[in-house]
Formats: structure tokens, sequence, C-alpha cells
């Protein structure tokens, strides 16, 4: 659904991005080191950063040139990395800000609450004051809230305990499921490469090997990515 | 003071030069800031007397080409502009100021550089100096003949509001002095930052004080806000009326109709039967740029153009020795549209009409008092005995 | 941060002062002397401005306040000096009988006066400086701060007009530390010692900037908490750069009256402080001579185009703090820097972005 | 317990009302990787926040005969504990040189800061040699990616010479072997220093933890090394997971990553 | 009696005025962060725009309900004009806002001052305002109570849009994450456009009012603008009770100041008075707490 060709990008005068393709795919995994552009790609993806050559295809159309409220008007939805929230709003805000105006939305906001008790636990509280962890799943569900047709997904499970890790994997398989597309920055290989259909390895902002995702190709990975 | 300027040091050689057709006059007015409501009327109505001079074959048959800076509503750069329009420009004289502040800001620089300063404003008084020339009134030409009308109204108690600075401040201090000669009870006195428009604190209090009448010497737009607390509170002009010293044509259309009927002294109004006024009001109306009313600081700049012409061209010089020289005979005079003016060479100010004017509906005075002759200008009150003589020794021991 | 070699920067001040001390005597008019005297004396501020605000972050918005120490020690003093055994003559009419105000006594002596220039702003700024800091007002809260207390000290003295002169300021001062001000030869030794100051003061901050104070200041200002956590109070850095900047506003002021020959509460007043911050601005807050000639600039537009065409320099001015601010944050003195790396490889030029720190400032 | 342990006593922290540490107990010794662990907002960060006087606490925290609490941020700092924040926080616009310098500067005397910096102090190479960053001397930091960012961090803290490190999820966003890398890194700095780390990698865990303490809704819930941890059935309930136990089995299954890539990343 | 009814009242009146110039910043400055210089013109624009519907409604009774709408719209395309060409591109460096705007207000003086008649024009107060109200003996001026409920009216519809509609999250939520916002599908651009819109809007309001208080001229702004940060400031930022709770005390402090001393002293005393306060409670009266570090 969401296909990226031959993108150059970066910030200011520094380009980070040269040449990156990724191919279009039920849940696409993009990974590699530190620093190498993983979240500049998902920036762009989802509209935040311009890029200043090639093309953003969602569902058919040329996103390029919209902006990210745009992008998630048409089904994208994103999840940064760094468990971002609005911090002087309430949790329960934080989730009527993107579930207002939309069909259902106190329905949606109880189905998020359901599958993260601990947003329940804090509605009222500040989500400047929640736990790290607590936060990411709070960005989570606002994502989830926007019924969106394709979750990006920049390190989802980072600063999760375990048994929540647990679940936000199943959630995502459960997704991709569903006809979610997926594109997913991910540190676990092992769960990146279990959910993907296909990945996208990168370095120093280019990518170096592509691939269909699997257990088995674990070891591939591992090795273009130890050089 | 003395003739040369203070210190020791000569001033510097004149730059002055005449030798052409044309003379260089400098006109210092604040054209931006705060001031410049005010002050830009005075600039404008010096371009035109300029002009006029000009049509009429100029100074000594030397054209006007005149020199306009900005005092910006900054004292320093008053100062900073009279020297350049010394030392840089050389003109022959300097026109403008509105602020005593402003005065006294430029009267240092030309008396170091023995320049020639004309000020156009009526002031507190208490002052003269060999390089200016004052064509504005001085105490005794407009705060003396107010108290003398309302002792004659029988007012017993009365209030002195006006705005935080010198001239207000100094003018209630002479006040003070002459009300407890009249018998007039001072019943209150409030001050307001010059910048600041809201007056219902003051009135309020005002109220309280159940006073006969007013003394307003309240500066600029701070005089609206006055004005609109008086009338929110209730005062008329039937009950509790106003005099001001610094409400003229020109201010009066920004109050509305609730200043109408309150006084005001000045020398000049516009609608004074003079045999001179209704050209000038002509003429006026008629500049670019104009206001479209006459009012006395204006008035003021007017006649002070026109007395420097009647001194050059009695000294026969653009020399300030000369100029100065001129002005002691006592006999330097102009048919101005308040009335025919004579200068005073010893104190460089004029004689002036006394008037109050009551505001009637369409913002003009309907002229209530008139003093019986001119007024000789007295910048210390030496003719007043309830001036305190020591004040009076140390004011001018401390400016000479 | 790219930094100039410092060698270069230093080469830069004694080209400068050559042409202060040495080239503008000779080929300018007393008068434009005389005008560029006040702008050292407000580049004198400005530097300090460019210290507290470019490298601390700091938006001092009433640095007048200093100005002012400065300005009415010297001023009080002069006017003593001028009136002699009497009472300065502004004084005398409201109350004619009453003595010198207490406050003013002091001020008879040449050696007080210089010392109160000097330890008035310190004292001020760091009595408030360590009020303010230690309990964290920072970003607009600060510049609101100090900009309300430029206001009020303006108010204050506007309305004290016999222990102050009011409005109307202090001015006509005849000598100068015994020399009379009138004298041309004494007005150039006033302009060499506001030149000579500028250029002290430029090397002070030419020294903090290369110290690892200078490095400490810049950290405190893009990460006030984080340096907490490396064992340093920021509220220490701060206060220092702080009470630098304040005793150069003050220093400036003391030289600006016998100069200018007149001090009014409107120099040190909202706009005159903005006008402060408007200079600083426009030549580059974060430099080093970015402050000065940016204030000197400003100083020159307001008395030649003030001149030619008033009504155009307020507009000049206020587009001037739009554009340099909205497409030079760095003001005018990063344009060399943006035309070397325009041509340099692209890749080599970081995004500077300023004031990522503010903004959690203004919101937190 | 020796004299430069660090010993936490009945900890409290109360944010009005609600009770985010309700009487945590642990201790810290040289040469051991602590590590502190627990379901979200059990209150890991808020126990480090309360030793470095980031959160107003009661209890006890000392560090040798020194009691913690109640001083000022920068004068627990100087006692000799420092921490890393969830989200790194460098100086941006400071090059790496710089921000080490500044963490290496509390030793010296004050005028020393008036002086400008003469050549790279041997403990700054030494940090900038054990990190890895020492082809980015002159890089600002705010160009650095996340990872490097959170390893200049750990540098700041080694040229701060801190007696305790309080690293809060010091490899979260790294890969495989990148977190190897800083987990023997992690292991050399702790032969000399207090190293605690509050991670929720479990497999990071279980390789280079020496002692465990897993705190649930503000109390400690178990304690020990990590085979006891990880056999406490209440440990499983709350955190571990059944479900989440197999899935990073499943990961540890996969081959180890070859050891001594950290060069590698220099790309 | 009046000599303690008498401030409390007037100060009421001055502390109202003061909120509806600070109301708009309380938006502008407290919600999104933009430290906006040139409110004081916008001020006075509503003002001029007062005077203008004078000039076309001769009614005067009924000119001024008319002209406050007026004034409001007037002065909210001026915001949304600032907004879009200049504004817009600041949001990532909010301190800079403040000398651009200062830059924007000297324009919009000198403007106003060279369009208008220099000593200003008259903008008159409706007869139905003519009149006092007798509180415990003193004459309160009707017009003083016409602020207050103007104030109020303000207040309450102001607040009444921030909580009973989204609109509110969205603009807490566009301040303090722009690209979270962005990406979590709020159009920031329309936020922020509406949002500095209705406070520049406030402005014009607050102008009305203060031209049935002083002059209107170009210089009228310049009075009001530090007060009214200073309000923001001690009412703590984005917190719309603590702007009128510090409004409304800092009026009556200013009232009885003047009441007891001068008028100047008043102006110094009160806003020392404020920041002491700020010195005390540096984020005002009421405060968020957040655990961010940066
Ligand atoms: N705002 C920025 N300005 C300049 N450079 C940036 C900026 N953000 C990131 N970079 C640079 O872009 C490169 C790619 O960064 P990016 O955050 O995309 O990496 P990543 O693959 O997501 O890494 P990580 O796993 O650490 O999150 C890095 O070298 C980084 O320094
Ligand atoms: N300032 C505060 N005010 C109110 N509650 C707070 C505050 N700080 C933390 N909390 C609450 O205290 C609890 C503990 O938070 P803490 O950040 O210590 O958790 P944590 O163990 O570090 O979690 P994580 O692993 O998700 O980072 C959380 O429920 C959090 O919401
Ligand atoms: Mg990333
Ligand atoms: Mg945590």
């Amino acid at each position: 659904m969401l296909e990226l060709t031959d993108i150059e990008a970066g910030y200011g005068r520094t380009r980070v991005l040269h040449g990156v393709t990724v191919p279009s795919g039920k849940v696409v995994a993009v990974l590699g080191h530190n620093g190498a552009g993983k979240t500049t790609l998902l920036r762009l993806a989802i509209g935040l950063i311009k890029p200043s050559k090639g093309r953003v295809m969602f569902d058919g159309e040329d996103v390029t040139s919209l902006a990210p409220n745009q992008r998630v008007a048409r089904g994208m939805a994103y999840v940064p990395q760094g468990q971002q929230s609005f911090g002087q709003l309430t949790t329960l805000e934080n989730l009527q800000l993107v579930a207002d105006g939309r069909r259902g939305g106190k329905a949606l906001i109880e189905a998020q609450m359901a599958r993260f008790p601990a947003l329940e636990q804090f509605a009222a509280r500040k989500a400047g004051l929640l736990s790290g962890g607590q936060r990411q799943q709070l960005a989570i569900a606002r994502a989830l809230i926007t019924e969106p047709r394709l979750l990006i997904l920049d390190e989802p499970t980072e600063g999760i305990q375990p048994t929540i890790v647990a679940e936000i994997e199943q959630t995502i398989m459960q997704l991709a499921g569903e006809g979610i597309d997926v594109l997913l920055v991910e540190q676990h290989i092992g769960f990146a490469l279990v959910a993907a259909e296909r990945y996208v390895v990168l370095a120093s902002g280019r990518v170096t090997q592509t691939g269909e995702g699997g257990q088995a190709a674990t070891s591939t990975v591992r090795a273009a990515m130890a050089i | 003071g003395d003739e040369t300027a203070a210190g020791g040091a000569s001033p510097a050689a004149s730059c002055v030069d005449t030798s052409g057709s044309t003379v260089k006059l400098g006109f210092l007015n604040s054209l931006t800031g705060g001031m410049a409501i005010s002050e830009k009327t005075v600039s404008n109505v010096l371009h035109m007397a300029a002009d006029e001079i000009n049509a009429g074959g100029g100074i000594l048959g030397k054209k006007i080409e005149y020199v306009q800076e900005d005092g910006a509503t900054d004292w320093p750069t008053f100062a900073e502009k009279t020297e350049k329009l010394l030392t840089q420009d050389c003109v022959a004289a300097i026109f403008g100021g509105w602020t005593s502040s402003s005065r006294k800001a430029v009267k240092p620089v030309v008396e170091k550089h023995n320049g020639l300063f004309f000020y156009p404003v009526q002031y507190e008084g208490l002052e003269s100096s060999p390089n200016i020339y004052y064509t504005g009134a001085t105490t005794n030409q407009q705060i003396i003949p107010a108290m003398d009308f309302l002792a004659a109204q029988g007012v017993k108690r009365l209030f002195l509001a006006g705005s935080d600075y010198v001239f207000p401040r100094t003018a209630n201090a002479i006040i003070k002095l002459y009300a407890a000669k009249l018998g007039i009870e001072i019943v209150g006195e409030e001050y307001v930052p010059l910048d600041k428009d809201d007056w219902t604190s003051q009135v309020a209090k005002i109220v309280a004080a159940k006073p006969d009448f007013i003394f307003n010497t309240i500066n600029g737009s701070s005089n609206v806000g006055f004005i609109k607390a008086y009338y929110d509170a209730g005062l008329t002009a039937a009950t509790t009326p106003i005099i001001s010293v610094s409400i003229a044509e020109e201010e009066a259309p920004a109050m509305g109709h609730e200043v109408t009927g309150q006084y005001a002294s000045w020398n000049y109004f516009q609608s004074l039967k003079t045999p001179t006024n209704p050209k000038f009001i002509e003429n006026w109306k008629k500049y670019p740029n104009s206001s479209g009313v006459t009012s006395d600081p204006m008035e003021a700049a007017y006649i002070s153009m026109y007395l420097y012409k009647a001194l050059v061209e009695a000294a026969g010089s653009f020399d300030v020795a000369k100029v100065n020289a001129a002005a002691k005979t006592n006999t330097i005079t102009f048919d101005a549209p308040e009335g025919k003016v004579t200068l005073d060479g010893d104190n460089h100010h004029i004689s002036k009409p006394g008037h109050i004017g009551k505001i009637n509906a369409t913002n003009q005075f309907d002229i209530v008092w008139a003093s019986d002759k001119v007024i000789e200008p007295d910048p210390y009150l030496e003719g007043y005995d309830w001036f305190p003589a020591d004040i009076r020794k140390q004011l001018t021991d401390a400016a000479g | 941060m790219t930094k100039p070699k410092p060698w270069l920067s230093l080469s830069g001040i004694g080209v400068f002062a050559v042409l202060l001390l040495a080239v503008a005597p000779l080929v300018l008019t007393d008068h434009w002397l005389n005008n560029l005297g006040k702008y050292c004396c407000w580049a004198i501020a400005a530097v300090g401005i460019g210290l507290a605000w470019g490298r601390g972050g700091m938006l001092v918005m009433g640095q007048g306040v200093f100005f002012a120490l400065g300005a009415y020690a010297m001023a009080m003093h002069l006017t003593l000096e001028t009136a002699g055994d009497r009472i300065p003559g502004f004084m005398v009419l409201y109350d004619p009988l009453a003595p010198l105000p207490m406050f003013w006594e002091p001020f008879r002596s040449a050696g007080f006066t210089l010392l109160a220039i000097v330890l008035l702003p310190v004292l001020l700024a760091g009595l408030l400086g360590y009020a303010l800091f230690k309990r964290r007002v920072k970003g607009a809260y600060f510049a609101i701060l100090t900009q309300a207390l430029a206001v009020a000290l303006a108010t204050l003295i506007s309305s004290t007009i016999r222990e102050t002169g009011g409005d109307t300021g202090l001015s006509d001062f005849k000598y100068f530390f015994g020399f009379v001000l009138n004298d041309p030869a004494n007005k150039l030794m006033v302009y060499l010692i506001a030149a000579a100051l500028l250029i002290v003061c430029l090397l002070a901050v030419w020294q903090l900037y290369r110290s690892r104070f200078g490095e400490l200041l810049v950290a405190t200002r893009d990460a006030e908490e984080r340096v907490r956590f490396l064992g340093y109070d920021p509220a220490n850095v701060k206060l220092v750069a702080f009470v630098v900047s304040a005793l150069m506003a003050s220093i400036g002021g003391a030289m600006f009256v016998p100069i200018v020959g007149i001090i009014t509460p409107a120099e040190i007043g909202a706009a005159a402080s903005v006008l402060m911050i408007a200079g600083v601005a426009l030549g580059g807050r974060a430099s080093l001579f970015g402050p000065a000639l940016g204030a000197m600039a400003v100083g020159w537009g307001q008395s030649s185009l003030g001149s030619t065409w008033p009504e155009g320099w307020t507009y000049i001015l206020g587009l001037l703090f739009i554009v340099v601010i909205l497409f030079l944050p760095n003001g005018l003195s990063s344009l060399p820097a943006r035309f070397a790396a325009a041509r340099r490889r692209p890749a080599e030029q970081p995004a500077p972005a300023i004031a990522v720190a503010e903004l959690e400032e203004v919101r937190s | 317990m020796t004299d430069d342990s660090l010993v936490v006593t009945d900890l409290h922290v109360e944010f009005s009302g609600f009770v985010a540490v309700g009487g945590v107990s642990f201790d810290a010794h040289p040469g051991e990787v602590r590590f502190l662990i627990g379901p979200n907002g059990a209150g890991k960060t808020t126990c480090i926040d309360a030793v470095t006087g980031l959160a107003k606490a009661t209890g006890s925290a000392r560090l040798g005969e020194r009691e913690l609490l109640g001083r000022p941020v920068h004068k627990i700092v100087r006692l000799g504990i420092g921490r890393t924040f969830q989200t790194a926080s460098v100086f941006d616009e400071l090059t790496v040189l710089q921000n080490l310098d500044i963490a290496a500067g509390r030793h010296r005397p004050s005028v020393s800061l008036l002086r400008a910096r003469r050549g790279v102090e041997e403990s700054i190479e030494q940090a900038l040699e054990e990190t890895g960053l020492a082809g980015e001397l002159a890089t600002p930091a705010g160009i650095l990616s996340h990872g490097q960012k959170q390893w200049l961090e750990i540098a700041m803290l080694l040229v701060q010479d801190a007696k305790v490190l309080l690293l809060d999820e010091p490899v979260a966003g790294m890969s495989q072997d990148e977190r190897t890398a800083t987990g023997e890194l992690l292991q050399r700095i702790a032969a000399k220093r207090i190293v605690l780390v509050v991670e929720h990698d479990m497999d990071f865990m279980r390789r280079f933890a020496t002692r465990v303490t897993v705190l649930h809704q503000g109390k400690v819930l178990s304690q020990g090394t990590v085979a006891d941890v990880q056999a406490d059935p209440r440990v499983q309930e709350v955190y571990l997971g059944t479900a989440g136990a197999a899935t990073t089995a499943a990961m540890s299954a996969v081959p180890e990553p070859v050891a001594g890539t950290r060069q590698g990343q220099e790309d | 009696m009046d000599a303690l009814i008498a401030p409390l009242l007037n100060g009421s009146a001055q502390g109202a005025l003061l909120l509806l110039a600070a109301l708009g910043l309380s938006l502008t400055f407290g919600q999104m962060g933009v430290i906006n210089m040139a409110h004081g013109e916008f001020l006075m624009i509503g003002a001029f725009a007062a005077y203008l519907v004078q000039q076309v409604i001769v009614a005067s009774g009924l000119s001024i309900p008319v002209a406050l709408p007026v004034a409001f719209g007037v002065a909210g395309l001026f915001g949304l004009l600032l907004e879009v060409t200049i504004i817009q591109r600041m949001y990532r460096r909010p301190l800079d806002t403040l000398l651009v705007t200062v830059g924007v207000g000297l324009i919009l003086q000198q403007a106003a001052l060279q369009i208008f008649p220099s000593q200003g024009v008259p903008v008159e107060k409706p007869a139905w305002l003519d009149g006092q109200l007798n509180i415990l003996g003193y004459e309160w001026p009707l017009r003083q109570l016409f602020t207050i409920l103007l104030a109020a009216v303000c207040v309450a519809a102001l607040s009444a849009w921030l909580k009973h509609t989204s609109f509110g999250r969205r603009i807490r939520a566009t301040v303090q994450n722009r690209d979270l916002a962005e990406t979590s599908g709020i159009s920031t651009r329309t936020v922020d456009r509406l949002t500095f819109f209705t406070g520049s809007g406030l402005a014009g309001v607050a102008g009305v009012a203060a031209s049935l208080i002083g002059g209107t001229n170009s210089q009228m702004g310049a009075q009001y603008i530090i007060p009214a940060f200073l309000v923001v400031a001690a009412g703590g930022i984005g917190q719309l009770k603590g702007t009128i709770i510090a409004a409304w005390a800092v009026g009556v402090a200013l009232s009885y100041f003047a009441y007891w001393t001068t008028g100047s002293l008043a102006q110094v005393l009160a806003f020392i008075l404020v920041i002491v306060f700020l010195q005390l409670r540096p984020q005002g009266l009421f405060t968020v707490r957040t655990r961010s570090l940066a």
C-alpha cells in the first residue's frame, strides 16, 4: 500500500537518505544500526520531512507533497520513537484528541483502554507524568484510534515491559492479520523478521539488503548488519 | 546667564555661511514617538511660515532653506540634533521643541555653540538664556491670568490635576503659592505619568474632594482619559468645571462632546477677532497636511519665524551677537494673529494678550475673558511679591 | 558550533581598536566623533547583552536598568561637580529649603562614584539574578520581568522630580572629574576613554568565549537541567554572565553621560532597552563582534536616516527587526559564514537549532 | 558491604497523594552490574530521580557515610553520583569534546574555567576510546545518532569520575551487537564503580546482570541473581509473562552475535 | 467608606480592562507560546475600528454594540495576516517572536500616526452608559460596570470554547508537540491560524473598551502591553483562571496604591508587587507540572 521510491532526504544541508526505495508489503521491517536513517525514513513516510528527490505513494496516490495530517486523514498512522505524548494533556485527553470528530469515538477509546489497562487506570493523569512505558502504550493507542490502514511504528517496544512487549507484538501480528499494513522499525530482529513479509536493511542511509521476511532470514540479516 | 558659554572655554567659531542667496534654518520637532502627536503640527506650520517668507522675498533678501530634524521624543536626540544642525548643517537658527525637557536638553548645546533656538510652547517660566527666544507664554501670561479668572469667579476650592513631569509640577508649585495669596484652598493634587490614560482612580479622589474648579495641567493623550473619567463620574462643566492649559483646538476634537463647556487659558484662539488672524487661518487651512484648525502653540511657532525675520532685518545680519543686540532695543514687534507682540530684549520672551476660552460644540473656543492689555513677560515672576525671593535667587544662581 | 580561530578574532579586535582609537579621531568631525562615542556606549552595553543573551540564552530586556545605574551615578557626580556648593538648580523649586537628598551626598566623591558605577550593577544584578535563577525563572518570564523592571525604574525616576530630575533628566554638565567638558581636547579624551572601554569589553568577552566558561554557558543555555547533573549549579553559571553583562551596561551608561551631556528616564525604559536588543540581534547575538557592530549600526541609522527620513526610519527599524530575526537569526555576522558554507561541501554544515531549548522554556 | 556502597533504605516517593515508590530498599556495590527491573510504572525511574535529587523523597539513600536525600541536585553529583536519562540529553550545540570537557570540569578549580582548553585531557581520551567515539571528537553532539548520544552520555559519566552510574534504559533503541558492546563496556566500568541499570531487555539482563532487584507498584517484589528472579513466579506473573518468556526464549535462541563489533558501527 | 469601596470598584474595572487586554495574550502567549509585542497595536486597531464604525453608524447608542464584533474581526484579521506572513515561520523559536513583533508594533504605530489625525480620534460613549450606580454611598460609573460585564462575557465565551469544543485540546496539543500533533491528524496550520485570529480579535475587543477610557491614538497600545504580559505570567501561563485573578488583583492593587500614594508611584508599586510575586512563585498562581527534563 505504501511505496517509497528513490528517496533522497536530510536535515538542513545534511543528507541522510540516499536513493532509498522501500517496496510495498503487508508488514515491512526496516532494520539497521543506530543512526542508519530509519527514523528519518519513517518521518519522511508520514510527511514530517519532505524529500529532495523521490516519491511517496500511498494506496496508489502520490502523497509526497501532503502534510502529515492529510496523510493521517487518508489512513496512515505514526508512532514516533521515544514514547511521545502530549504531556500537559491527561491520558484521556490524549485519546480524545484523536477520537474527536470520528464516528464512535467513545467506543474506539474504550477499545484501546481495554487493550492497555494502564491507560484506563491513569485516564485522568497528565500524560507527562506517566512512566515511559505507559506513554508508549498511549502513543500506540492514539495511533490505533484513527483506525488506520497503514501503521508506521518506530521501535514500538522500546522501553516496554516484557509482558506488554509480547502483547504489542501480538497486536501487530493481529493488526496485520486484520488487513492493516505495517511499516516497522524494530531492533528485536527476531520478532521483526517473524512478523515481516519483507525487510529492508539500511546502512548509512543506503539500502544494503532487501528480502523476504521469516525466521530464516535472521542469520543473513545479522551478517549484513555486522559489517 | 553670561554671554559666553560657561566653563571658560570660548564657543567654537560659527560655521554659518550666508554669503549666498539663501539662509539655512533648522527645524527640530518630534516627528516620531509619543510627542509626534503634538509636534507634527508645529513642524508643519514652521514650513508654512518659511514658505510665506520666501514668497515675500525671504529674510534680508535671502531665501530660507530649511533642514528638518526629528527629535524622536527623546531628549538626548534633541541635544544631538541641535549639535548637528549647528555644527554640521551650520544653520543660522533653530526652531522647534515642545516639552520643557526637550528645551532643557537643547539649552546647553545652543549655549555651547552660541546658536539661536526659538521655542514656541507655553512653559513653566523661571528660565532665560541668551541663546533662546521664547515665543510661547511664560507663567504670568497663562497660569496667572487663569488664576485671576478663577478668583474672579469666586472659586474657593481648587483641585490640581497634572501629568507627572516638569511643567505641571512647576506650574502647580507656582499655583499653590499664588492660591495662598488669593485665598483659594488647594483641596488636592494628582499626577499621572504622561503615557498613562487611565484617570479613574484620581477622578474618584476629585469627586471625594468636592472642588469648585479643577486646574488641569495634563498634557497629551492622557487628557482624553482624564475628561472621560471625569464625565463617567458624573462631573460636569456646570458643577465642577475644568480650566486647562494644554487643551487647544487641536486636542479638543479627540475628546468628543465630553469636553464641551470646559475652559482653557491661552494667548491665542482660532476664534480671536484680530486683523491678521483670518489670513493666518485661511493660509493654514489651505496648507498641505494641515489639521484644519489653528491653535496657540502653532501660532507661537508661526510668530517665532516672523520675529526672527524682524530681528535679523533690524540687525542687518544673521550674526548671533548682532541679532541679540537688535533685540535689546525692545522695539522688535510683529502683528501676530493673537495681536501685536513685542520682544523683550532682556529676557527673550514676548508680550502676549491673555485669553480664557470656553469650548463650544464645534470644538472652538468662545472667549469669555481677555486681559485689558498685553501682558509683559516676567519669567522669574519679579513683579509678584508672593513668589519667594530666595527661590528666585537660588534659581538664577543655579542657572548662571 | 564552528569557532573561528582565536588569533583571528584577536587581530580583529586589534583592527577595530586602531580604527576607533586612531583613525576615527583623525577623519571624523567633532560632531560625528561625539556620535561615535555615543554608539560606543551602546556597543559596550550590547557586548554584555551578547554575552547574556547570545551565549547564555537570557534575553535581558531590561538592560536599561543597569545602564541607568552607571549613567545616573555619573550624572549625579557631574551635576554636583557643576553645582559646586549649591544645591542643583532643578531641586530648588519644589522644596527650596530641603537639603540635598541623602543618597546624593556620597556622589560628591569621584572615587565613590567610580566605585558605584562598578559595584551598583554588580550588586543589583547579583541579587536579582540570584533570586531569579535560583527560582529557575527563565525564557519569556525572564525577558518580561526584566523589561517590567526597566519600565518601573523609568516611571520611578520620572515621578521623583526633585530627587532625580524626573522626565527631564540630568543635563548641562560643565566638568568631568575636573576637566572642562566644553573643551574639544577633553571631549576627545572622553571619546577615547569610551572607545578604549569598548575594546576592553571585547577583549573580556573574547577571553570568556574561548574559555571553558564560555562552553559551559552555551551548555547551560541549551540544556540547563542537564548541566545540573554534571555537578554544576546552572544558576551560578548564568549569574556570572548576567552580572558581567550588567556591569558592561553600567559602564556604557556612565560614559554616555559625559559624551551626550544628558541622561533621562527615556534612555532606560522599555523602548531604549529594546533598541539595545535590536542592535545585538542585527549584528548577531552569539558572535563576538556582532552585538557591538549591530548596536553601532542602529545608532548610526538613527542619527543619519532619522534625519533624512524620520518616518521612514521607524519603518526601516521595524522591518529590520522582522527581516533579520526571520531570515538571519544569527545576525548579519553570520552572513560570511553562510556564504562560505554554501561554497563548501554541503554535508559539512550542521543545521544549528539555535533556540530549540527556548521552546521548552517558554512552555514548561 | 564496603564504605563505597550505595545503600537505599525504605525509600518513599509520593506525587500529590500517589505513592510512586513505597518503601524500597536495595544496595549496590562496586564490582557488580546491578539491575533494577519491573513493569512500566513500577517506580524504577522514580527511584533514580529520588537518589539524584530530582524527586523529593523520604527514607534514606547513602553513599558510604553520606546521606544523599535532601541535597540539591548538583551537590549530589559532586558526591559522585552520575546518571543518564531515559531519553538521551546531551548539549546539542557543543562538540563531543566540549561535552566531555564540561563533564570533566567539576574537579577543576573555578578560576580555571576562565582559561581556554588546551589539548585533550587523558581521562577524556580514555573515555572516548572506551565508548568508541574517538572519531567523533569534533562532531556537534546534536547530529549524533540516538545510540551515539547514549554512549556519549556514558562517556560523560566516566570523565565525570562518578562513583555511581545510574543508567536509565541505556540500550533502548540499540541493535543487538550494539547492546552487546554496551553491556561489555558496563562490565568493564563496573570493575571499579557501582553500576545500576534499569532495563526492559531481558536478554540483555540475563547476559550482564550480577544481581537483580524487581520492583512492582513501588515496592520490591523480588531480589537476587538472575536465575533467582527469573524463577520467581510472581515476577513471571507481573513482568516476564509466559508469552513474553516464549518470545524472549525464541530470541535468545538466535545465535550470539560476533563479539567485538563495536568498531563496526563507524560507518 | 468611600476610601475603601471606591478603589475596590474602580480597581475591579481597571482589572477588567487589563483582563481584556491579557485574554488574547493568554491564548497567543499562554497557549501558543508566541510573545506578541504587537498585541497592544492590535488593541489600537480595535479602537480605531470602533471609531470608523461610529463614522458610519451615527446613532451612537448602537455604535458600540456593533463596534465590538467589528473590532474583533478587524484585529483578528490583522493577527491572521501576521501569523501567515511571519509567526508561522517562528514556532520553533518563540523568544524570537518577541523581537519580530516589536518591529511589527513599531510599523503599526507609525502607520496609525500617519493615517489618522495625529492627536487621535474620539470614540463616543453611548448615552446608555452615562450615569452612575450608587454602591454603598459611592457613585460608581456605569461605564466601569460595562467593562466588567464585557470582560466577563469574553471570558465565558473563551473558556466555553476551549473547554467544550475539541478545539482547546487541539491548541494545547499543537503547542506541546507540533510534529506529534500533525502526525496525530491535527491540522496544526488551521489550529495556529484560528488561535491567533481569536487572540488578536480579543485584543480588538479590548481596544473598544480602552477607547471608552482613554485616547484613541497611535500610542494607546503601548501602555497595555507590559502589564498584560505580567498578568498572564503571574496567573500562570496557559491558566485562564489564573489570568483572571491576576488581572483583578493587579487592577485593585493599582487602584488602592493610587489612592494612597500617587499615580506614578502606584504604577511602580504594582510592577514591583508582580515582580516580587513572580519571584516567590515563578510559575504563577497556577502551575502545571511535568516530568520532562529538557
Ligand atoms: N534533526 C537532525 N538534524 C541533523 N541531523 C540529524 C537530525 N536527526 C537525525 N540526524 C542524523 O541523521 C542520521 C540518521 O538518524 P536517524 O534518527 O534516522 O537514525 P536511526 O536509524 O533511526 O537511529 P536509531 O536507531 O538510533 O534511532 C544520523 O546520523 C543523525 O545524526
Ligand atoms: N511527577 C509525578 N507526578 C505524578 N505521578 C508520577 C510522577 N512521576 C512519576 N509518576 C508516576 O509514578 C509511577 C512510577 O513512574 P516511573 O517513571 O518511576 O516508572 P518506571 O518504573 O521508570 O517505568 P518505565 O519502565 O515505564 O519507565 C508511574 O505510575 C508514574 O505515572
Ligand atoms: Mg531512530
Ligand atoms: Mg522509567
